[in-house]
Order: C-alpha cells, then sequence, then structure tokens
C-alpha cells in the first residue's frame, strides 16, 4: 500500500504528531471497538498518512516501545512522536503498514499471568472490512467473550486466515496475549482483544 | 576548626552555636515577628502544641521560630520548658458534648442532627500551588475583603483561605434542580468562621439510641493515668492510651494507622461519626469557694469513630467506637487517633498494636534516640572491631592482629576456645 | 542570596505559570500513559493494570485515580456527570466537577442518561447505563485479596494463577459463623469467570448493574497506582455458593419521602424523635421521579450559618 | 477461566493424543536427587552412606538425596524410613512439590489414567496437582492447615479450589470427612488453633482426603505426638489406606509407624537408598548394617 510522497518531510511529521483533541477522540472511538470486538468505528484521516500511523501516533510518546515495519513511515513516526524505537520481539506497539507473518506475529511479547500488561499491542493495517464483492481476501472470524452477547462476526480483507490461527494460539494462554487493532485505509476500525475466543467461519464454497 | 571528642569541646561547641545563631538573624528579609507564626503559621503551631502537650500558642509560636520551623526542635523546646512549670492544679473533668463547634462534619450519617458544618477547611478545594505574583495579593485581599458581604448561608459560596487565584473568579454554580437544592440545604457551609455558640447534638446519641454500639463507658477508668507521671506500658487503661495518643508525633499517627491498612485482619477502615473543631472550657475548682470556675477555653480536634466488628471471635452485631481529641486543629492526628483508640481496643491493650501505640508513636522520645546516633560510639565501635577482627582470625586460622594500643589483646583465648570448637 | 535572583525568579515562573489561564493539570503524555494502561485493562477484564498515576489536586484516597482517567477519557464536546455517594451537589463531587469542567472545558450534566462519562464515588446510578457511555468508579482499595492475605506477592500470584480458593473459604467462614454473608460494600466480583476484583465500596445493591452492562465500566486507584475495567457485556458475578442467595440492602416498608420509590437504594436519615425518614441516595434520579404537584422542598435538617 | 491443556489444544485446532493404557503405577520415580549449593557433578562424589556423610568434601555442597528410585501402585503404601538427615523427608518434599529436585524423573499416573512428567511441570501446574492429585499430611500441622480457620473451614479449603460452589455440599462433605477421621463434629466450626496436636493431625488427614487424590503422602504424620495418641491416628491411616484405592508414601524414622502402614520399604541413609524390599521381610531379615541397626532400635 503505497502513499504518494507529495508533502514535505516537515509536513510530515506535524501531520502524524496528533492535536490533544485529535488524540484523544481517536482513543474514545479505539475503546469503543475494543470493547465490544466486531464493532466497526472510524476515525478522522489525514491526507497523506496512513491511518494505521495517525492512530498509533496519537497513543506514542517517550514513556512506550514502538517498533515500525515500514521503512518509509518509520524515521518520521518516530520523530514526531519521540517514541522509543526498539525491535518487533521487544516493542509494546507494532505498528504493520504490510501484513505481519505468522513467525513475526509468534514472535512478539506476550507477557506472563504475572504480567499481562507486557502483552504487545498491534496496530495493523488491512485493506477493508468484508467490503470486497466476491469476498476475495476476506476472512469472516466468529469472535465470542466480553464484549459480546454471544458469537459475533467480523469480516477482515487483507490478512490471511493463518494469521488469525496464529492469534488464536497465541491469546489461548490468557491472559498473557497479544491485542489486535485493525485499521483500514478510509479510517474503519476494529480491535480484537486477548479476551476474545477467535474461530474463522469456513466459506460455503471450496476454500 | 576540627573538634576533638576528648578535648577542647567547650569553644566547637560555643562556636557551633553562635553559627545557628547568626545564621537565623541573616537574610535580608525582616525578623518573623510572634503574630506572623501564630497567624500565618497556625496549623504548625497547634501541631507543636499538641505534640508538646503543651496549650500554648504564644510560646509555641516561639518555639516554631526558633526552631526555625523544624517541628522536632520547636516539640523539644516547649516539652523542655514544659518541666520548668509548676502544676498549680488539676482541672475538673469536662463533657465533650460542651464543645462549641467551629467546624463539624460526619462521613456516617448524610444529615447529622445539626447538620454538616464545613466551616473552614481545604477538603473541597482543588490543592493547586498558589502562583499569584505578589503585587497582586494587595488586590485579592481587597476582593476577599468585598466578598465576606455576599455569600451568606445559601449555596456554596464559601470563600476559604489560601485558595488559588485561578479559582478566585471561578464561580459555582450549583446545578438547578430541587433535589440538589435541598442538599445544598443541608450541606451548610459556614461562610466566615462565626462564633456564635453552637454545639450540635452528637452523633454518639443517636448511636447509642440505635443501640449498636459497644458499650465503653466501663467504668474501669475513672481517674486519668497521668503519663507524665507514670510511665504507660502495656496492659495501661485506655486514659493512657488516649494521652499517649494526645501526644504522639503527627507523621507518626498516620503512618502506623496506615500501615495497619496492609494487615489482613484490620484490612477494612472504620468510618468517623464526627470531626470536630472548636473549644472547650477549661474549669478548676475555686481555691476558696470549691465550685468550678472557667479560666479558660481550649481549641482541640475531636474524632468520635466507629468500626464494623468483623473478626472471628468477636460480636458481629456490634460496631466498635473510637475516639480522639487534640489540641489545635488538627483534624488527621485526630483521626488516626480515634482509629487506633479503636484497634487497640479491639486487640486488647497487651497486644502487639497496644505496645507500639504506647511506645513508639512519641516524637520527642523518637527522635532523640535516633539523633543520638550522632554522639561518639568510638568505644563501642572499637569493640565490634576487636570481635570482628577475632572470629576473621577463627576463620582463617591466623593469629588476630595486634590491637593497636598497648591493651592485651584476648588473642590467645580464643586462640584456644577456636581449638575445641 | 541577592535581591537580583528573587526578583528573577518571580518573574520567570510567572511567565511560566501565565497569569489567569486556567492551568492543565494533568499534562498530555500522562493522560496517554493512563490511555494506554485502560487498553490492557479492557482487554484483560478485571486484571489490576499498574499505572504511572500521578498526584492530583484532590489527595489521595479522595479521588485522584477517577479524576485521571476522567481527564484521560474526556474532550470538550463530552458531558460529564460526577457524584459522590449518588449525589451531584456532594462537596467532593463539587469540587471533582470544578476540576474537571474547569480543565478540559467539557459540558457539565447531572441527568445520567445525558452524561457521556460518569465519574462516581460508591454508588452506580439508578438509571441503566447505555451504549457509548462510561463509568469511572473512584477505588481507595483495588485489592479484593487485601483482606485474606497479608503477602502482596501472595495477591499477585494467586491473580496469576486464578487461585481464589483462600476466598470461598473465607466465605464460607463467613456464613458458619454469622448465618448470614456479613460482607457489607465493595462485594467481591468474579469478572469474565476469570478475576476477582474489588468492585469499589458501592453497596450490594449496585453490584448487579455490573453484569452485562451497555456501558465500560472504569476502576480507577490512584493511590495504589492500578485501574481494571469491565467491558460492556462481561460476565460480573458477586461470588457466593449456589445456594446462598446473593442479598441486596433491604429495610421492609421502608420508601423515599420525596420520590416513594421502594426499589432504589434508600439512605436512612436519622430525625430527633429517634425515626428514620428514608431517602433516595440518587438525588438526581429522585429529583426526576417526584409526583408533579410536589411543591414540598422541605430542606434537610437546620439551616445553620 | 483457566484453560487446561485439554481446552487449549482443542480451541487451538490441533489434535490431542489418546490417552495410554494406564500403567501399573501411581507414581514411578528414578534417579531422584536434590543437592543445596553447587549442583554440578563434583558435588556427588565423597557423599553417601560409605562416605558418612551428606555434605560434599570438594564444593561443601549437600547431597541432601541422589539416585533415588521408587513406585508406589494404587492402594498401596510404600514405606520411607531412615534417621534424620537421610533425606528421606527431602525426597518427600520433592514429590509433593514444595521443592524443586535438581534431578530425576517423576512420572505420575492419576485414578483417570492420565500420565504428567511432575519434574517437568511449571510451578502453577504443580500446585494445582495438590488440588487434586496429591495431598500431603505434614508432621507439622501449621504447613498443613490455616491455623486461624475452623476445622471445617480447612477442609472446605481443597473443596473450594477444586471449584465446589455449593455452601451445603462443601458443609456435608467436610463433615463427613471430620466424622470419617473422628474429629468431634460439635467442635467442626471451631479454629483448628483451639484443637490438640492429634485433633490436629485428623483434621489434615480429613483435608487431604477431600478430593479423592491419586497419591497420599505422609511426612512424620505422628511424630511428636503422645504415644496413644498417635496410635489412634495409625489406626485411623490404616483403615483409611484399606479403604480407598489411593497411593500413599509414608515417610518415619519409626519401624513401627513403617509397619503398621506399608507393605513395602526403602531404607535411606546420607542421600541415599541403601535397601528396599517388602516390609515385614526387611524387619525380619534385614540385609544393610544400617537396615539392621533400625530394627534393632525398633525391636529394642
Amino acid at each position: 500500500m503505497t502513499t504518494t510522497r507529495t508533502l514535505t518531510y516537515g509536513e510530515t511529521i506535524r501531520r502524524i504528531g496528533r492535536a490533544p483533541e485529535d488524540s484523544q477522540r481517536d482513543y474514545r472511538r479505539l475503546i469503543d471497538v475494543l470493547g465490544r470486538p466486531s464493532r466497526i468505528a472510524a476515525i478522522d484521516t489525514v491526507d497523506g498518512v496512513p491511518p494505521v500511523i495517525i492512530l498509533a501516533a496519537g497513543l506514542a510518546d517517550v514513556d512506550v516501545t514502538v517498533a515500525v515495519l515500514d521503512e518509509d513511515w518509520e524515521r518520521p513516526f518516530f520523530v514526531a512522536t519521540g517514541a522509543t524505537r526498539t525491535d518487533i520481539t521487544r516493542a509494546q506497539h507494532i505498528i504493520a503498514t504490510q501484513p505481519l507473518t505468522v513467525d513475526q506475529l509468534t514472535s512478539l511479547e506476550r507477557g506472563d499471568a504475572l504480567h499481562p500488561e507486557r502483552g504487545a499491542r498491534v496496530f495493523a493495517a488491512v485493506t477493508g472490512f468484508g467490503d470486497a464483492v466476491d469476498g476475495a481476501d476476506s476472512t469472516t472470524l466468529i469472535l465470542s467473550g466480553p464484549g459480546n452477547d454471544g458469537e459475533a462476526r467480523l469480516s477482515v480483507d487483507g490478512l490471511a486466515p493463518e494469521f488469525f490461527d496464529a492469534l488464536a494460539i497465541a491469546n489461548a494462554d490468557f491472559p498473557a496475549g497479544i491485542d489486535l487493532v485493525l485499521v483500514a485505509p478510509d479510517g474503519r476500525i476494529a480491535a480484537i482483544p486477548r479476551s476474545s475466543r477467535i474461530s474463522i467461519e469456513k466459506p460455503e464454497k471450496g476454500a | 576548626m576540627g573538634y576533638s571528642n576528648a578535648k577542647g569541646g567547650e569553644e566547637a561547641i560555643l562556636a557551633a552555636e553562635q553559627l545557628v545563631r547568626r545564621g537565623r538573624e541573616a537574610g535580608s528579609s525582616p525578623r518573623l515577628t510572634l503574630d506572623q507564626v501564630t497567624e500565618r503559621l497556625r496549623l504548625a503551631v497547634d501541631r507543636v502544641m499538641g505534640e508538646a502537650s503543651l496549650w500554648s500558642p504564644g510560646l509555641a509560636s516561639r518555639a516554631v521560630r526558633q526552631a526555625e520551623g523544624d517541628q522536632f526542635e520547636a516539640m523539644q523546646l516547649l516539652r523542655a520548658h514544659r518541666s520548668t512549670l509548676p502544676r498549680l492544679a488539676y482541672s475538673e473533668p469536662v463533657e465533650v458534648a460542651e464543645l462549641r463547634v467551629l467546624r463539624r462534619v460526619s462521613s456516617a450519617f448524610r444529615n447529622p442532627p445539626g447538620s454538616q458544618i464545613l466551616g473552614r477547611t481545604l477538603d473541597y478545594v482543588g490543592r493547586l500551588l498558589d502562583l499569584m505574583p505578589e503585587q497582586d495579593h494587595e488586590r485579592y485581599v481587597a476582593e476577599l475583603e468585598a466578598s465576606v458581604g455576599h455569600s451568606h448561608g445559601h449555596g456554596h459560596g464559601h470563600s476559604h483561605d489560601g485558595h488559588t487565584h485561578g479559582d478566585h473568579e471561578h464561580e459555582h454554580r450549583v446545578p438547578e434542580n430541587s433535589a440538589t437544592r435541598d442538599l445544598v440545604g443541608e450541606l451548610q457551609a459556614v461562610a466566615a468562621e462565626s462564633d456564635d455558640d453552637r454545639n450540635p447534638p452528637r452523633v454518639m446519641d443517636l448511636m447509642r439510641a440505635m443501640d449498636l454500639l459497644v458499650e465503653r463507658r466501663t467504668g474501669e477508668d475513672p481517674e486519668p493515668y497521668d503519663v507524665t507521671r507514670q510511665p504507660a506500658r502495656p496492659g495501661a487503661p485506655r486514659s493512657a492510651v488516649l494521652s499517649m495518643l494526645a501526644r504522639a508525633e503527627t507523621g507518626a499517627l498516620v503512618h502506623f494507622w496506615y500501615k495497619l491498612r496492609f494487615d489482613p485482619r484490620s484490612a477494612g477502615h472504620e468510618i468517623p461519626g464526627e470531626v470536630r473543631h472548636g473549644w472547650l472550657p477549661l474549669r478548676v475548682n475555686h481555691p476558696l469557694t470549691g465550685n468550678p470556675v472557667q479560666v479558660a477555653e481550649v481549641r482541640v480536634t475531636d474524632v468520635e469513630t466507629y468500626d464494623d466488628l468483623d473478626r472471628p471471635d468477636e460480636d458481629r452485631s456490634r460496631i466498635d467506637v473510637g475516639y480522639g481529641l487534640c489540641f489545635g486543629h488538627n483534624e488527621r492526628k485526630a483521626i488516626a487517633m480515634a482509629g487506633l483508640d479503636l484497634a487497640v481496643h479491639r486487640d486488647g491493650n497487651s497486644s502487639e498494636v497496644a505496645q507500639q501505640v504506647l511506645i513508639t508513636l512519641d516524637g520527642v522520645e523518637a527522635n532523640g534516640f535516633l539523633e543520638h546516633l550522632k554522639l561518639p560510639h568510638h568505644v563501642d565501635f572499637r569493640s565490634v572491631i576487636d570481635r570482628k577482627q577475632a572470629i576473621r582470625a577463627l576463620q582463617t586460622g591466623t593469629k588476630p592482629v595486634a590491637a593497636t594500643d598497648a591493651t592485651p589483646t584476648p588473642g590467645n583465648e580464643t586462640q584456644q576456645i577456636g581449638a575445641l570448637v | 542570596m541577592t535581591t537580583l535572583s528573587a526578583e528573577l525568579t518571580e518573574r520567570s515562573v510567572e511567565q511560566l505559570a501565565g497569569d489567569a489561564a486556567p492551568r492543565d493539570i494533568f499534562d498530555e503524555l500522562s493522560k496517554r500513559a493512563v490511555r494506554r494502561a485502560l487498553l490492557t485493562a479492557i482487554a484483560v477484564p478485571g486484571y489490576q493494570v499498574p499505572f504511572s498515576s500521578r498526584e492530583m489536586p484532590v489527595a489521595r484516597g479522595w479521588g485522584s485515580g477517577g479524576l485521571q482517567a476522567t481527564l484521560a477519557l474526556i474532550g470538550a464536546d463530552d458531558n460529564v456527570k460526577v457524584i459522590d455517594q449518588g449525589e451531584d451537589a456532594g462537596v467532593n463531587a463539587t469540587n471533582l466537577r470544578r476540576l474537571i469542567v474547569g480543565n478540559a472545558g467539557c459540558g457539565e450534566e447531572t441527568e445520567t442518561g445525558l452524561a457521556d462519562v460518569i465519574q462516581s464515588r460508591h454508588r452506580i446510578p439508578e438509571e441503566p447505563l447505555k451504549d457509548g457511555q462510561t463509568l469511572v468508579l473512584q477505588v481507595p482499595v483495588p485489592e479484593p485479596l487485601r483482606g485474606v492475605v497479608g503477602s502482596m506477592d501472595e495477591q499477585r500470584r494467586m491473580h496469576a494463577e486464578g487461585d481464589y480458593a483462600k476466598m470461598w473459604v473465607r466465605l464460607y467462614e463467613d456464613i458458619v459463623r454469622n448465618g448470614v454473608v456479613s460482607h457489607s460494600a465493595d462485594y467481591p466480583c468474579l469478572v469474565n469467570g476469570r478475576y476477582v476484583i474489588a468492585p469499589s465500596p458501592i453497596p450490594r445493591f449496585d453490584v448487579p448493574k455490573l453484569n452485562d452492562s451497555e456501558a465500560l465500566v472504569v476502576l480507577s486507584a490512584g493511590r495504589e497506582k492500578r485501574i481494571y475495567a469491565i467491558p460492556p457485556h462481561t460476565r460480573v458475578e458477586p461470588l457466593t455458593f449456589e445456594d446462598v442467595p446473593f442479598t441486596v440492602e433491604h429495610t421492609e416498608g421502608a420508601a423515599c419521602v420525596f420520590c416513594g420509590s421502594d426499589d432504589t437504594y434508600l439512605i436512612g436519615v436519622p430525625e430527633e424523635d429517634g425515626t428514620t425518614r428514608w431517602v433516595c441516595s440518587d438525588t438526581d434520579w429522585c429529583s426526576r421521579h417526584r409526583p408533579d404537584d410536589d411543591t414540598e422542598t422541605e430542606t434537610e435538617g437546620e439551616v445553620s450559618r | 477461566m483457566s484453560l487446561t491443556l485439554h481446552e487449549r489444544a482443542q480451541y487451538a485446532g490441533a489434535p490431542l493424543a489418546s490417552p495410554a493404557p494406564a500403567p501399573a503405577w501411581t507414581l514411578s520415580v528414578r534417579g531422584l536427587g536434590k543437592i543445596y549449593g553447587d549442583t554440578s557433578e563434583e558435588s556427588i562424589a565423597g557423599t553417601g552412606p560409605e562416605f558418612g556423610t551428606a555434605v560434599s568434601p570438594n564444593t561443601g555442597a549437600i547431597v541432601a538425596a541422589w539416585g533415588v528410585d521408587l513406585d508406589v501402585a494404587p492402594g498401596e503404601a510404600l514405606g520411607v524410613i531412615g534417621e534424620s538427615g537421610s533425606g528421606k523427608s527431602t525426597v518427600l518434599r520433592c514429590i509433593a512439590g514444595d521443592e524443586p529436585a535438581t534431578a530425576g524423573e517423576m512420572l505420575f499416573t492419576d485414578h483417570g489414567g492420565s500420565t504428567e512428567r511432575l519434574d517437568q511441570l511449571s510451578p502453577t501446574e504443580r500446585r494445582r496437582m495438590r488440588i487434586s492429585d496429591i495431598s500431603v499430611v505434614y508432621q507439622d500441622p501449621a504447613l498443613g492447615l490455616t491455623m486461624d480457620v475452623s476445622a471445617g473451614g480447612n477442609v472446605a479449603d481443597p473443596l473450594t479450589a477444586a471449584g465446589w460452589r455449593n455452601f451445603g455440599r462443601i458443609r456435608s462433605r467436610a463433615t463427613e470427612l471430620l466424622q470419617r477421621t473422628e474429629v468431634p463434629i460439635a467442635r467442626m466450626d471451631h479454629p483448628v488453633k483451639a484443637f490438640s496436636g492429634g485433633m490436629k493431625q485428623r483434621v489434615q488427614i480429613a483435608k487431604s482426603l477431600a478430593n479423592d487424590p491419586s497419591l497420599l503422602l505422609l511426612d512424620e504424620p505422628t511424630t511428636g505426638l503422645d504415644a496413644s495418641v498417635a496410635a489412634g491416628v495409625l489406626d485411623l491411616m490404616r483403615g483409611l489406606l484399606e479403604e480407598t484405592n489411593v497411593a500413599a508414601i509414608v515417610v518415619s524414622h519409626d519401624f513401627s509407624v513403617i509397619e503398621m502402614l506399608t507393605t513395602r520399604v526403602i531404607v535411606m541413609q546420607h542421600g541415599r537408598v541403601v535397601e528396599a524390599g517388602l516390609t515385614d521381610q526387611l524387619l525380619e531379615d534385614p540385609q544393610h548394617p544400617y537396615s539392621q541397626q533400625l530394627v534393632a532400635a525398633a525391636r529394642g
């Protein structure tokens, strides 16, 4: 997913760093979807900057370790937020503009029963939420657990089913685990906390 | 000039004292007057009077000034001064119900009989550092004087001292619905510190009417135990506990109460029925007529507190009572006192809690012993080194190093024992 | 110290502080720290997340944790309701509301249904909360095992392993000794079938409101620097044996003298003659459920100057 | 909702291995060792019965137990005898999970036939085994009971830990167990700190049987009790062992306890097993000089 680099460097930095009222509004939307897995909300987009960067920037500062898996956006992100840069296996926040591989996912810090707060938070860019007409490249998840009255469905485009299998295993040892925030290019967001139980709805026609 | 402990101490001590005296007078600012201490540092004065257990605002402000604000030094000065004063008479017992209330709040009841009287308190003020520039002070005081006129009983327009510049213009808009007005009606804020007579019915009488209280008026402790004449030790009656609590150091009381909150047996906390600040009459019997005559009024803070008896060996249908009273306006001390009076009652007056309350909370005793560590200890220390060398010699099988001075070292004697072990 | 430097410090402090502008009482990065901690709290319902709790203009134990959570959540377009013991006009609630509204420039509301964020000490409003609302509860003691086992390491191990046998033994002993569960407010609850929490000293009457709630509930302990949460639609069960019903505070025949309600949490107002008059603790709910012709505005207790 | 192994595997979609046929023993221990201090090979040499010490001359480490093998089958009671310092209690503590072993394999099979390597379990899983699989009766009742809690409450502890949530059923199960161990029901609700030594052991035994454990470990259960009280407790213990299908290990320095409760016994000295065999055979004809000394003392 490339962005046209019409912005000057300084301009980009300014746009990444969110004003307090913007990051506050983004945050309220984030906890709305995190508290009700399968719910989809939307944050205001900023021209020229991927929404996943915008959302993560609003929560980043010198007190949090971040790994940005994107050469173009890595430097401006750290300049704009002052966050502490670290590698993927130790980062508290991981920002992935491209789909994470299963290996990358399983390498993330999951915390443990005594320190669940050390579990990583992944801000992952997705192409959409079940928008593709023919359902290609779309995975429908069945979510249950806190935040849902029984089961709820969430279709995610742009992340392979194996990714969600790996996530299910990573979060099998609750309260250790990883919390996943999904961000579409148009600013729509959804989230899957580690407390959610995930299974993948098998599509009717041949997979 | 270095000092050696052996001799020449005299000059060193005098020189040190001169440094203190000159230091106290140095600086460009004018000397602190006693009125300034009494009026601007009134809570420091109140606290020192409590911890020195001597009611004398004048002497206490002198102590605070002389101690350059150091509480422990001030209470030491006042306690020592107290020993120079002859005891002329014993005052007559006074009913605490006679307290002429300046401030009175209850946590246990929303509308205690006689209503909540907020009075002068910082409890509901944003604790923000006041960065008001000095030159604005006059204007601020002028506005303050003007505001006394229009704030009356209704509403929360209470003014309070030392509140911050930022709040000054902030108009309290009390949400306008009837229930809130009712509540506001009850939660009367006394605009200014009024002197008219007021002692509302006590919450204790209400609790006794409900017949839920443990009865603490057992008559076993008719004459108050005088801790200055007879040191209080575990097993001492409640009046000894209350006296030691009254003269205990405020910080020690706060921390000891807080420590108990982390012991599973007393994890919950008590609920104050009443926190009061006001004046108590002081009466003595007239030497000729023998009738009680009021000779003074003493300002005190007193607290009556209640706790749920929830331990296996307690009567679970009853509520226990604690009481604390101390000089001046020192609510955190009185609340802690009442809580510890209750804790000692629950654990028994020979329990570990009782021992610690009676023995460890006096500021003059604790700090004196702590600071005595600065005194020369070189005699003891040499003896410590000597034993270390003896043991080290034993461990390494060598003869201990000969002591520096000529005195015979017990070396050979330790060696003999060493061989036996 | 020469007078020149005294003068200098005065001027520089003033430039820093600015004259009358409402000062920020909680900086942006501290808000982000609370927000990050709250994300974990929502993802691990009932787990006490340690957070960098800052000292606030209200004392520890007076709502500094609730204040930090509220300030981290709200924006200028939010309506905030602040209550203490169920009352908007309570003196502590008034002080907190002043600080919040003064700092965030948000709206002030007493009607539960119109508030986006409700900060409360020891009560959950009678009006059922809705999707999109957030309840922030002030928490004095976040650790439900405080009265069960002394060592903090052991407390953490018990939470980590979900080993709450000692808690159940206490409950068993309580019933054996007193014939009834004598635990009053702050009744321990099991969240999501995993973590036991202290729901803050709300009455047992309010505990069922936490179960399967439409709103997000945030519990914030400033002094002990812990924040935990109950997401919407999460199972919250008071710890009770199957065959020992969970009872709530109730006095036969008691009804509010203002609105006549007998199924809201009532508090007793002692009268001089020893009788007790009952009034709603949730004063705002009460004022909206009074018979229209109620002109009686008799105030409680005697008005004193 | 902490996930069991079974749930975790199913949840993650991985196939679960079918359980192997149930082996004959409840517990099989091979090469159990515990060293306090330097746990390298160097510490082993120079320790053991032949050297008359458990303290390593090379490293100063204490080889409390080394190379201990033992098995115990359902319904059987194995004795472990030796004087104090022989390593018998250390062996028991390692099996119970109160202490991590330095070496050795411990295979445990519960009633249901599923097998676990105890020495590979995490501390959390080890503690979970102590709820319904392995119970211990300690010599010092304070290690096994909560003194401020009532006798009934102490028996309720493992029941609630195993998930019992019905007060009535918990109370009747506790009553039944306490009656079985002859604790007067009238005192069931008194805190155990008020009980005599013998009565405390009876409460411990009731508590240890609450969840029908597969393995019961008794660490000098009657030491410190006067003879008549001890006899009563042993008599009760023998009855219970016969009634239930529990496998038991009884650690004692007293051959009469071993003789009364166990069918097989191992003798330990300076951290090593010096002899093993059927209890009555070993009593009749002890081979190892140390065994002979112990039997002589018991017969004396």
